[in-house]
């Protein structure tokens, strides 16, 4: 095992960590996207590429997006229901 | 010596964090993140077995076959992986907006509807 | 036509035509789309059943994309290897659909909710889960099965219940899939394959190590998962209770079994050469989660007044029950675990779709809320009376062979005790349903004590107030009562069974016919034992969940009943453990997976 | 529970855990020197039978493309369990009027004609990585998705009337639907030669051919249409919501 391999699979083991810590989703979004960007970096460096590819497509950009679109849509169903309220 | 032993010990500890953001999560796009996690755990196992040192990727455009590879299969699993994490958590994202709608809140804790 | 050509079909066929439905459904109008899909399911019926003669007295194997394995026994591409007990669960999966389909044509008014798709999807995915010979194909259909279960779980969601059982559903299955999966990874690490036969002959008959055992156990915790074994069971009662009746069927019927299945299957395939040496301890470890998960549900069964998840905690039991077919390890008990799944599947299907008539016609779902108010609805109280007497077991019902069968193996293993957790199981979970029937449709003694769930309402599926049940809920309500029935007098079949387990178990035999093309020995058929004993226990619990369900609901009459009202209220501290709490859920989950992985560490070694 | 309890629950769980995994974890082969017979026979003959020179998608669309029909299935059921959820419901959605789409968010030329540029190229770099997938790192899915963003990039650069009217075309619920159905019907046209299910019957052409390798090729771009198609569905089924009540709100 060279010392590459071995920084990157440090890197994920010290990620993790920091993406289930993040409490709030809004920061949860930052910091999937940078885990999923590591992610793709050790498939990279253990010689996938193929799914590396798809790592980068799915775990650092689709899933974020959707996360966020996720959050964005219940904003407006609270401030909707904030303004219902108070009619 | 340990470090042959670090990607598995590296899957176990994703693993164990997944699973502890789900368990003491207390809102649910946090909880379904988490599961995302978890997920990876897989992909850094299935990743380590069939690794080999030296080797290079499996494609052979540009070297002769006999060449020393990874092994193709674990990422062919990886690739089906990749794409069940992706749907399955598109799915459940939506059941939490969904839930944020009817129910007005994304907490477990005061989602339980059905108990006892 | 040979076998040959059709074995694909019950798979690609649904799916296709899934494709096309989710397409055009919007254009052909609610109607087309049901006949497409009733036609599809129906037409799945007959080429499972073309395929279950096909494969019964000799396993297929059926190699996709013409990859045959290599010499050596190295198998590259995937196989279905159909045998009679996996044909067999096929069939069941396509007649539940049938019914189910047939059950929704006068269900849900609007048309954009892709029901029929999913449901075709469902079934493609549970038929080829019953097939297929490859480690990791039987996880793609594991996660086709339960996305699409996940989906049809929250089709009504208009409500927050229907949301959360689904979400549960979805985050305990999922982590459970990820078991799975990291022990796919495990196996294949030791052994470079993924087909069952090949993996299994790698591992040959070598004491078991610690990787074996751990791939072992997580493999069977993530199955387990989906089968609802106490600990693992939590998601089931949620998602059973808001899922659409015609789906519930599906669920309880068939999917929950598959997960026992599925156990069976890597165990007798790769498993039974490694840990042969610890066979007895193994046998007792799944004895007790057995019985733990038969007792448990059993007692919250009889606890609960939300009609369709009394149904789901007799699920629960019964799944316990169907474990202890597998947990014994033996060919007699697993062809008692194919009987009993074939009735129960059959009788569960029709007593969810009775429940399912009763939402329809009363918009209501909490037995304190139906109190007498099904007076009048004669057949489907006629069906649900025979319902319950069919999960206790009694004599024309085909649960009662499987219990005998699965009860004289476990008397072969000095396990008799286990006898005794059948007549448990099967006096609470019949005489709720009894009680049930008792209050809603002749409306005696006093309603129901309320508790937190049968509080919550059942969406309606249909909006109009209906006066009649149509016939397309009564018909496959009653055809899946009369098959429970029905199974009962094919003859010979107990032998017939416990052949069809003979050669599942048989593990060189089935290497040799997956990787060296040769066929398996056709097993003896042995003697069937005396049915007496069985019968006589059955009575017994048949007739004391008939006291039990008219003890509780006339107690009021008579004070030596009050022991009933303790039993009908549950017990407080089970009860609260059944929070609600997906996160409460995955804790359980991962407890029982360090236990029992503590035990196999303990007495596996 | 209380999350306390939970907690420590979970704790206790978790030390289990972690003593069964390191326990069964020391059986694994040292790292870096895998010798399975799946990999090392599939890297040697795969070549020389399929023609195709990226054995991981000689085994995702060949040895073991029935996996992949359930995949591409698996992403198809949870794209129809997303339309399901977010379904327009209830009694005040159908009265809800249909706003008229503009393109209302401002968006400065110079960004407008740069994002119209990386739309062109993320097609470009999407069809590419989809047809090459016999040969080179990539394939269907991964330029499915690819492609998939593109009308996001479209959206971003404020031409949200071109965002609705590629995402709300049938045609883009028939490339899902069509991609998935088609990967069946590709399976199932083998069984008219009397092959198989998903054999691999169209000619192999010549090793390293855009064309080459049968039905790799084919179902890859299949797998792409329907990949596309289905994140494009997604997304819409998220955004559409949003756009229309950013409409109203913008009146």
């Amino acid at each position: 095992m060279r010392l590459l391999e071995c920084v990157v699979l440090l890197l994920v083991a010290i990620t993790a960590p920091g993406v289930v810590l993040s409490r709030d989703p809004k920061c949860q979004v930052v910091t999937l996207s940078f885990y999923g960007l590591v992610c793709a970096l050790m498939f990279f460096i253990f010689q996938a590429p193929d799914v590396a590819l798809s790592q980068i497509t799915i775990g650092a950009v689709m899933l974020p997006l959707m996360i966020l679109l996720t959050l964005t849509k219940m904003r407006r169903q609270n401030l909707r229901r904030e303004r219902e309220r108070k009619k | 010596m340990i470090l042959n032993y670090l990607a598995y010990g590296v899957a176990a500890w994703v693993f164990l964090w997944g699973l502890y953001g789900i368990v003491t999560s207390k809102n649910l796009v946090h909880q379904v993140v988490c599961l995302a996690i978890l997920q990876t755990s897989t992909y850094v196992l299935l990743l380590a077995i069939g690794f080999k040192v030296g080797g290079t990727a499996p494609i052979f455009a540009d070297i002769p076959v006999g060449a020393p590879v990874v092994d193709p299969l674990v990422q062919a699993l990886m690739l089906t992986d990749v794409v069940v994490e992706g749907t399955v958590m598109a799915l459940l994202l939506s059941m939490v907006v969904k839930a944020n709608e009817v129910a007005g809140t994304v907490d477990p804790e005061e989602l339980r509807i059905m108990m006892g | 036509m040979s076998i040959t050509t059709y074995i694909p079909l019950p798979i690609a066929i649904p799916l296709v035509v899934a494709a096309f439905l989710a397409f055009t459904g919007k254009w052909i109008g609610r109607r087309a789309c049901d006949t497409l899909a009733i036609a599809c399911a129906a037409g799945n019926l007959f080429l499972t059943l073309a395929i279950l003669r096909g494969v019964w007295s000799q396993p297929y194997v059926y190699w996709f994309g013409n990859w045959w394995p290599r010499p050596g026994g190295v198998a590259l591409g995937i196989c279905f290897s159909i045998d009679a007990i996996g044909a067999s669960l096929a069939l069941l999966t396509s007649i539940l659909t049938t019914a189910g389909l047939v059950f929704s044509w006068w269900i849900f008014e609007e048309t954009e909710n892709h029901f029929q798709p999913l449901m075709l999807i469902f079934m493609a995915a549970m038929c080829g889960f019953s097939y297929t010979g490859d480690l990791f194909n039987l996880f793609v259909f594991f996660e086709l099965m339960s996305v699409s279960a996940f989906a049809l779980c929250g089709l009504k969601t208009v409500e927050p219940a229907p949301l959360q059982g689904a979400y549960n559903f979805a985050i305990v299955n999922t982590v459970g899939a990820f078991m799975i999966v990291i022990g796919i990874g495990l196996l294949y690490a030791r052994t470079g394959a993924l087909n069952l036969a090949q993996v299994g002959r790698s591992l040959g008959s070598t004491r078991a190590d610690s990787l074996v055992l751990l791939a072992f156990l997580l493999i069977a915790v993530g199955y387990l998962t989906k089968a609802a074994i106490v600990p693992f069971h939590f998601w089931l009662a949620d998602a059973h209770a808001v899922a659409p009746s015609p789906v519930c069927v599906l669920f309880s019927g068939v999917m929950v079994e598959l997960g026992i299945y599925a156990v069976a299957r890597i165990y007798w395939t790769i498993f039974s050469g490694p840990l042969a040496a610890h066979v007895g301890a193994l046998r007792e470890i799944l004895l007790l989660l057995a019985a733990l998960c038969a007792v448990v549900g059993a007692l919250m069964c009889f606890a609960e007044h939300h009609l369709k998840r009394l149904l789901a905690f007799s699920t629960i039991s019964h799944a316990g029950l169907t474990l202890a077919g597998v947990g014994l390890l033996t060919s007699k008990a697993l062809g008692g675990f194919v009987i009993y799944v074939l009735s129960h599947g059959a009788i569960k299907g029709g007593l969810f779709l009775c429940a399912g008539i009763v939402a329809h016609r009363l918009k209501r779902i909490g037995e304190d809320h139906l109190h007498g108010r099904g007076r009048g609805m004669w057949f489907t109280a006629a069906l649900f009376i025979l319902g319950a007497f069919g999960l206790a077991g009694i004599l024309p019902f085909g649960t009662l062979l499987g219990e005998s069968m699965i009860s004289d193996a476990a008397r072969d293993f000095q396990q008799g005790w286990f006898q005794y957790v059948f007549v448990f199981a099967e006096i609470l979970t019949a005489g709720a349903v009894l009680r049930a029937s008792f209050r809603i449709f002749f409306g005696w003694g006093d309603p129901a004590p309320t508790d937190e769930s049968s509080r919550v309402e059942e969406g309606p599926e249909t909006s109009e107030p209906h006066n009649k049940t149509p016939i397309t809920m009564l018909f496959p309500a009653a055809a899946l009562v009369v098959l429970g029935i029905a199974i009962c007098f094919w003859p010979q079949l107990r032998s017939t069974a416990d052949g069809a387990a003979q050669t599942f178990v048989n593990q060189p035999g089935y290497e040799d016919m997956v990787l060296d093309n040769t066929s398996m020995a056709v097993p003896a058929k042995p003697p069937e034992e005396s049915l007496a004993g069985s019968i006589l226990r059955s009575s017994i619990a048949g007739s004391l969940a008939l006291a039990l369900a008219l003890g509780s609901v006339f107690r009021k009459r008579l004070p030596a009943l009050s022991f009933t009202r303790s039993l009908e209220m549950g017990n407080r501290a089970l009860r609260t453990l059944h929070s609600g709490h997906p996160g409460d859920y995955v804790a359980w989950q991962s407890l029982g997976t360090a236990a029992i992985g503590g035990l196999f560490a303990w007495f596996l070694r | 529970m209380s999350g306390r309890t939970r907690t420590i629950l979970f704790l206790i769980s978790a030390a289990g855990l972690a003593a069964v995994f390191a326990w069964g974890l020391r059986n694994l082969p040292p790292m870096g020197d895998y010798r399975g017979p799946y990999g090392y026979v599939l890297t040697r003959v795969a070549v020389y039978e399929r023609h195709a020179t990226d054995t991981v998608n000689a085994i995702n669309y060949d040895y073991r493309g029935f996996d992949t029909l359930g995949e591409e299935f698996i992403l198809f059921a949870s794209v129809l369990g997303v339309l399901l959820l977010f379904r327009p419901g209830g009694r005040e959605d159908k009265s809800k009027k249909r706003v008229q789409l503009e393109d209302a968010l401002p968006v400065s030329d110079t960004l407008r004609v740069g994002m119209q540029a990386m739309a062109a190229t993320m097609i470009v770099f999407g069809v590419y990585i989809a047809v090459h997938g016999q040969l080179t790192p990539g394939g269907g899915f991964q330029g499915g998705v690819i492609l998939a963003t593109v009308p996001l990039v479209v959206y971003l650069s404020g031409n949200v009337k071109t965002f609705e009217a590629i995402v709300s075309n049938p045609l883009t619920t028939l490339a899902e639907c069509g991609g998935a159905g088609g990967y069946g019907i590709i399976g199932l046209l083998a069984l008219l030669g009397g092959a198989h299910f998903l054999t691999n019957f169209v000619p192999l052409g010549k090793t390293g051919d855009v064309f080459s390798s049968g039905t790799i090729a084919v179902i890859s771009v299949t797998v792409g249409i329907e990949v596309a198609g289905g994140f494009l569905v997604l997304m819409q089924s998220y955004l559409r919501e949003i756009i229309e009540e950013r409409l109203q709100e913008g009146r």
